[in-house]
């Protein structure tokens, strides 16, 4: 736990991420500019879809991968459920907030799972390329049952066919780009990955620091300027992730995946979207209040998911499976 | 001297999201044009947003200009979302020359 | 038909690094929002000058919709900036929806 | 009361390739300053256009403020151009602070 | 023919350009932000200058490359002329919109060239580096010819003169930035280059790509709002290509090109401009219609010479100069 | 000395900065998009700011780098009282001018150092890694003496309070991400720096490259289009960087630095700050005018720096070292 405490906080990627949160928190004018940082986030999609792409056409499609496709899948759709209870509930929210909150827990983050590869990596438990198979399995099935929890069962006259619902979610720009390189690496495989590597490969990290100082600039001053959240709220960004990446790696663990891949399923589960999701609840569900769900996944959950909750589900991974600690 | 004709000009703030429902609107309504202006921040009721188009919070200024009759039907067909979506509308007289154009 | 109100619209071309002096003007008499438009270059009296945005010479448009009183206080709160800084300030009444919100 | 004047305001939407055209103009006459401000895209008679400035298909808004006379003389100098090149524009009347410097 | 179309598409620049494709005709919201999509058509012009220069600095100039330049700047000068006939006539353009097209068909593309010299070097027919220099060579000429055709004997008062319009064309921002690396890479030679190889070398396929994924949206988007194209210029930007390939690829063979730089030679003259061209047309034709060739160049010639022209044109070269097929 | 100016004239980095004064010259329209042009200089403050305290957390701080941080810190408040003086008399500027032109010159270009240190590497003379610590202790020192200078002692009512200026000095953004980026480099050390050094280190000449083409553009364009600059403030913005790199370099000579580093501290007290300053004066002095101090910094000085003076300090360092000339 310790170590793995002091190999999170070395790593130049979430010491990134730190000096956002430390450089808004001064009220800093630092800032990057609004293209630049559209453009990391679309060359994150496309990096880590090629790289998928290119693990399972060496890795080939067996029951391992299967399996976690179906939990993954399963789990982005049940999971809205339970989040929207609390939501509800404790938290007391509205219909429409709550199902929108909802579905971005049930969906996933790309930048965590990102982040976490990078951990898990470093701790000698790299999780299995399908699991970005899995990452973009999931990114979907939340939004569609955050919709149904929204609009319950009369949906309203004004509101969107479920036709033209389905075909935002899937022609939504980071969800077509980071599927549709997955499906170029599968194509162009290991050889026709090679000479775009340089690019898409040995540029990725430094990218990701960029981006990550740029998310926590964004994320702090967020939280520093919110209005609308509660500490009920706030309680939830926090619990709600610790119980989903619970969920998410006992899961992964159950149908025998191994450490790495199952802290992986566990990090997805836990993690919030910030990406992805919001641009679908805009169009999807105007009325809910970006105030709420941005401010949740974004400046709560996902610094804590990359602080902390990263190390403790790959504890929770190396003991559910019998792994020793950190750093064998 | 050159003859200019009376038009009233429409300023739109709307999401980006949504951009469309207000362009298709203007559309709908036969206006011939519209002109989109970026914005970059600002503070309403509802605190301060600012532009990232990494989470899709960016707003947009739609700028049209129509005669009189139908640029009262496009505040008539936009008025539910100004109250519902937290659109502004503001608009006013402008001198066009070649105003069969608008 | 629609009801409308009038208001007085007012636009102030400001340096980037000098907006918040503009908005908190704002915020001070109690105007209940603005919004920042982005301007790319423009020539005055002091010559030309284009957004630099490495060496901090951008400016914005900064707008907002006020009653003509407290648009009033805000130009007499300017003014001394107008002149010191070579901001410029301009305004003209529109018709908005929803004057209440104003 | 801090006194104000009026003075016209001119907004031309120009291709950004020929906006030299328009501030040459607008130099030409003597009218002391003007600001661009970027537009991302639009629709007309001639179909949609987008801010795609690789191929160089970008437009943007001049806007200048001045007497009207000198407003009129801009406007009669540019009419060729608005039927021509496909310009927009649109003019009225604001309040300015410091008057002379317009 | 066959292997030579499975090459092409697996090659993840190819494929990316397929995904814009896709993704526009998809209504996808997948959009690379403007001064991105700017900045990588800035940095392909240097990469490829720089390349050029260096390529130019150890081959020196000899009797090939004199003659390969010579034919390139004549057919940049006399090809417009047939176009303008093709449009004029079989396609019913006016003059001075048949004058600004055929400037388009008459120039070059440098993206076109670029994905020719990777499909090319695939085939192990890599073009000579001095073919930069043609190709930077056949920018201008095709511009000054369109402009006489366009503008006809009696050039109307308020129009350019025709220094302000040489002006324009060399200060044109692509072409003064493709010049000016490649005197810049002739200068520093492969010393000077090496320490900046990994930006401009290691990641230019890897920008090629996301450029091209843009070109594809825009590509898509265009034609699909277009409203000024008939079937008849539709089928002019496919026949110009095929004539004018055969014609450029035939000259090379002619001149004495080896089979890699006969077909680029021939990629080149069937390539249309649209990035130096358009800049040019908006001062200098205002009046020509950006709906017209802009879209047969970018959205119907560009995606016919990626996906098929660039194979055959190098088949083409491959018979006339007695070499075998692809990948002897 | 001779084939020192033939290195410069070599270097793609000088040369493409060539490249972008011609083409302002020409009045091309090639110009670096906004957002393009202002993330490239984060992330040059980012690389390099890894970079030092990367080399710090290997070299550990010894007397030498205690007294060139001593040196260099205490040239920074002294130097502006200098420039304050010549720009007063000689210059004919008034108060709030002369303070504000003096900050410049009192605190350091960052793209000037680096150029020096690629020019200097190129000479076998690099500079300790430690030098990068002292250019970021350099950048602050100088505006305080600045607006110690402008705003004379009786401080005008409406102007901040010591507390606000000392608050946006230390936020400034490149100052707060280039000490950001230092203390990364210095904690995450080597192992953790090896994972982004592709993109940091790899792609840094490179980018300085394009960097350079766009200070050459706004340099040459200001100063085309300035109204502001009489000949004797032209004398003053070339007279100021000899003195004070001569200055600079005997300083560190003196305290026993390499002559490498002894040259680097020369370029940083010769240079003018264009990046840091700039931002800090618009604020803390908005009556001073940008057409004055920026056009001295980066159309005057900033030219004469890379193309000349470079080359100057570098050779006094080298005699007063005793080291024999260039390319030993
Ligand atoms: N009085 C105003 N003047 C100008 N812009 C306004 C004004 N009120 C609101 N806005 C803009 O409209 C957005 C939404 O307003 P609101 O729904 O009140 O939060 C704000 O963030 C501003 O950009
Ligand atoms: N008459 C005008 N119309 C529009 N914008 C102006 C006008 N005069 C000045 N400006 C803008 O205000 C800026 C500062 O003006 P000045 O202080 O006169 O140099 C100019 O660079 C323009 O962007
Ligand atoms: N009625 C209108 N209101 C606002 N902008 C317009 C209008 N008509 C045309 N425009 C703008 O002017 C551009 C050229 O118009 P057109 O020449 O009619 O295609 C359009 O693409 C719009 O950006
Ligand atoms: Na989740
Ligand atoms: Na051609
Ligand atoms: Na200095």
């Amino acid at each position: 736990m310790f170590e793995t405490a002091i190999q999170t906080f070395t790593s130049p990627v979430v010491l990134f991420f730190v000096l956002g949160l430390f450089a808004a928190f001064a009220r800093s004018d630092l800032a990057i500019p609004e293209p630049i940082a559209k453009a990391m986030s679309l060359y994150l999609m496309a990096a880590i879809g090629l790289k998928g792409g290119v693990a399972v056409s060496k890795s080939g499609v067996d029951v391992t991968v299967v399996s976690a496709l179906g939990a993954g899948i399963a789990a982005g759709f049940i999971l809205p459920f339970f989040a929207y209870g609390v939501l509800k509930t404790f938290g007391k929210l509205d219909r429409i907030n709550s199902g929108a909150v909802a579905a971005h827990y049930g969906s996933i983050s790309v930048v965590t799972f990102v982040t976490a590869v990078e951990i898990l990596t470093g701790q000698s438990r790299e999780p299995g390329g399908y699991m970005v198979a899995v990452m973009a399995a999931m990114e979907a099935p939340a939004i569609l049952s955050g919709l149904l929890l929204a609009r319950g069962m009369g949906s309203k006259a004004g509101t969107q066919s479920t036709g033209e619902m389905l075909h935002e979610v899937f022609t939504n720009s980071s969800i077509m780009l980071l599927l549709g390189a997955f499906v170029i690496g599968m194509v162009g495989g290991e050889v026709g990955f090679a000479p775009v590597s340089p690019f898409f490969e040995a540029g990725f990290k430094g990218v990701l620091c960029i981006f990550l100082l740029d998310m926590g600039l964004i994320a702090m001053r967020r939280i520093m300027e919110s209005r609308s959240i509660t500490w009920r709220l706030g309680a939830i960004a926090i619990f709600l992730p610790i119980v989903n990446g619970a969920v998410g790696t006992t899961l992964g663990v159950v149908i025998g995946l191994d450490a790495g891949s199952a802290a992986a399923l566990g990090v997805l589960c836990a993690s919030a979207s910030y990406i992805a999701v919001p641009a679908a609840m805009r169009l999807a569900l105007p009325d809910a209040d970006p105030g709420i769900y941005l401010t949740m996944s974004l400046s709560i959950t996902f610094p804590f998911n990359v602080l902390i909750n990263i190390g403790l589900i790959s504890a929770l991974a190396a003991s559910l499976t019998g792994a020793n600690g950190a750093m064998q | 001297m050159i003859e200019t004709v009376t038009r009233k000009r429409i300023e739109i703030l709307a999401d980006k999201a949504l951009q469309r429902r207000v362009t298709d609107a203007i559309d709908r309504i036969g206006i011939t044009g519209w002109t989109i202006v970026p914005v970059t921040s600002g503070k309403g009721r509802e605190g301060v947003w600012r532009e990232e188009s990494v989470m899709g919070t960016d707003k947009v200024l739609v700028l049209t200009i129509a005669a009189e009759d139908k640029a009262m039907a496009l505040a008539e067909e936009l008025a539910p979302m100004l109250t519902h979506l937290g659109f502004v509308l503001s608009m006013w007289d402008v001198q066009v020359i070649r105003g069969e154009r608008f």
